[in-house]
């Protein structure tokens, strides 16, 4: 029988080896796998490469994790937010290495990753210093950059419900990097609010198929 | 020459003004500032689709506090709600709305808009320590149209409508018309072309607000379909 | 009021020109289009490039509009099958131009076209006669073909539910190509069973949000 | 030397075999033909998920004719079923499993078969008009695995596999394990290795019906995971 949902957090977080790249998902504090980043703070692995929409917040979740020293490079859209200041210490300190990356090759890299594409072109970004000695070319007289795939060694998911093959359904504007950073890496640890019996799951409505989905662990429940 | 005549658009009346231009049927993505107060100013009788990055499109305004979902956010990190004919995608899927040419527009603010539509919003200097670019490169290389709006100076004055961007750009000729306090500009092939000023304002006071030479647009040019 | 609900036929078709490349939906016949096919036929448009998974079958739908001469060139995946009769004979007569994909290459030049990314790497098809001439590179030991993205000017799809904003849902296996071909396409035009009220559709199960479609006719009821 | 006493595998135990060697939790792709009967023999007790290119994944078997769904087809358009767990993708993002290395498993039929792994499954010549390659390139340059699964030689007892393909190539160097109505076969780095044959035959007879140079596996390799 198949069954991807493990009992504890030492059993998701298991093997997760020092320099791995881990893909977290979310946007801001919505659809972030806090309860994974804090099992990872646990796990211990380090040297790691870090990718995220933002660069944590506070003092907590990825920035406890950054703050303890065990990111050596974050890779992210959008890493100065209110708040973000373990990230703008560490930057400043010259102890992070840090890839901007437009949002949107953050995201279409990812996917590219999960879907077999190398690399692709996109007009996105040429000609600014995001771009900066990519190479160019020229489609439909637009100018574009080449951008390769970023590939996880291991995403950390967070979704609302799964059932025991971890198909997936997200809430609303949950889903957001989730799905793409599912089917981005090798490993794939998905946190969720509720486990659905097999086959309750709406087959047209399911966001992430379980061939994604190499973990799931279920959360405790929170007082409503 | 006197100056004390001419009345500059609050930021309300910047975000309005942008809303009168947007037709029913749009889709369009507003970034943060005064791009988002934009939709508060489209009347509920025209339908219009606004997208945000983070997978929602067909997005609807701020929920009374008690209504208010944690996970439904904008892009700004603002709660937002849901319009009936909405839905929800995960982020590759809605930058491909976005990077594929599906947006109508997309309205940002800047820093600096080029005679030859550049725009730079995201970096103050190249040695900008970690500067934050989010969705702006996408939105300004693939959407449609790309409106700006912005204060037609810096605080101190100095022009925000330039004939090259100092700043590191965010796209190459992407801006289609500008709304700033003073007036209401479209990029053309010939540079900057004024289609409206604010109330009081002389063409030659624009004219020293501005580093780039400007002219007057012709009087039947569509909104932001001259470049 | 947006309203891509049209109310005949001629209306749906308004504008498809001579020359259009034109995305037909569907894998077999399943999910395939037939009602916009035979107004296609009827409507006119001639020297026209199809993009489908299959050349048709008998001498009904696709098969037909190749039969008249409207079809300059094809391209797909799988042309050749049981009752192509209308293909074959086209193709030996040279009366009609082929272009064979690789059925992911195929999906994956489209999804390219409709996500902005003008061309892309892929392992597929490398050093087989379908990738003669292309540009190739390797990208972490693997050789790779540059593919191009595949627009269409209009696709027609099939759909099973839709509402006013041209929001769709699909039935079963019936969803394939269409998606892809929605968003790949300047003029997507799209046939439907049931017109939903708008807000009545789940937002976390539209496979195709409204903003990839333009057109949406309702097909009358058969007789169940 | 007598080649009375060695019993060729029918398609069907071909297809037995197969599915002896895949275990439980695999994603898998199966081809048209014999491929497609190897479902039919992985036990009900063995969780296995089938993938079909037009989007179904979580495939069952053939419906009972009256609960036949005419929206629910395989890739060789054959009625199907979907089991509990299953999900109904578009064909991009079907083909992102695919090409993204997600099925743990291809099984595909072919023409020809060559030492180096390379393998010819689409077009019997490169004048063949009009051939369909569908998605045989896709799933064999994108599973984790590819086995093959063919008669080890043609009609008129032509070699299948060969030192080198003579039919226009479907992909280079993909394949892990052959398997014949005479043998099983693993593509390592040193050629085809047998690692079984059918009852009675002996290693000459199949060599003499092989282009290739064979030689035995070693006793303990793993199922296809020797190339």
């Amino acid at each position: 029988m198949i069954n991807k949902i493990v009992r504890d957090m030492a059993e998701a977080m298991q093997g997760i080896p020092d320099g791995a790249t881990v893909l977290v998902g979310g946007f801001g504090s919505v659809g972030q796998p806090d309860t994974l980043i804090d099992a990872l703070i646990e796990q211990g692995a380090s040297d790691l490469t870090v990718v995220a929409n933002n660069a944590g917040t506070g003092r907590v979740g990825l920035a406890r994790l950054m703050e303890l020293g065990r990111v050596r490079k974050i890779i992210c859209s959008f890493p100065r937010s209110a708040g973000s200041v373990v990230f703008e210490e560490l930057y400043k300190a010259g102890r992070l290495e840090l890839e901007i990356v437009p949002q949107g090759t953050l995201a279409e890299r990812m996917r590219a990753a999960g879907a077999g594409v190398p690399a692709f072109y996109t007009p996105t970004g040429y000609g600014t210093l995001l771009t900066e000695g990519k190479p160019t070319a020229e489609f439909c007289g637009k100018m574009c950059v080449l951008e390769q795939a970023l590939p996880g060694d291991v995403a950390l998911v967070q979704a609302h419900m799964a059932d025991r093959w971890g198909n997936l359904t997200y809430r609303r504007s949950a889903r957001n990097f989730n799905p793409v950073m599912a089917m981005a890496a090798k490993l794939t640890i998905v946190e969720v609010d509720e486990i659905a019996p097999l086959g309750t799951l709406d087959p047209e409505a399911v966001a992430t198929p379980g061939i994604f989905v190499d973990r799931v662990i279920q959360l405790p429940r929170t007082a409503a | 020459m006197s100056e004390t005549a001419f009345a500059p658009l609050s930021r309300k009346d910047m975000a309005r003004r942008v809303a009168q231009d947007i037709p029913e049927g749009w889709y369009v993505n507003l970034g943060i500032g005064i791009p988002t107060m934009v939709a508060d100013y489209v009347p509920a009788s025209r339908e219009v689709v606004f997208h945000s990055e983070n997978g929602v499109l067909g997005m609807g305004p701020a929920p009374a506090p008690e209504d208010a979902d944690p996970y439904l956010i904008n892009a700004g990190k603002q709660q937002v709600t849901l319009l009936r004919g909405g839905a929800y995608v995960h982020h590759a899927d809605s930058f491909a709305m976005i990077r594929g040419g599906h947006l109508d527009l997309c309205v940002l603010g800047a820093f600096e808009v080029a005679e030859n539509g550049d725009v730079a919003n995201w970096a103050t200097s190249a040695n900008d320590t970690a500067p934050a670019v989010g969705g702006a490169m996408d939105l300004a290389a693939g959407a449609k149209r790309l409106w700006v709006v912005m204060e037609h100076t810096t605080k101190d004055g100095a022009p925000r409508l330039v004939k090259k961007c100092g700043y590191p750009l965010t796209a190459m000729g992407a801006v289609r018309r500008v709304y700033t306090n003073l007036a209401v500009l479209d990029v053309t092939p010939q540079g900057f072309a004024v289609v409206e000023m604010a109330p009081g304002l002389t063409f030659e006071e624009l004219q020293a607000r501005t580093d780039a030479p400007l002219q007057m647009a012709q009087p039947d040019s569509e909104p932001g379909e001259t470049a």
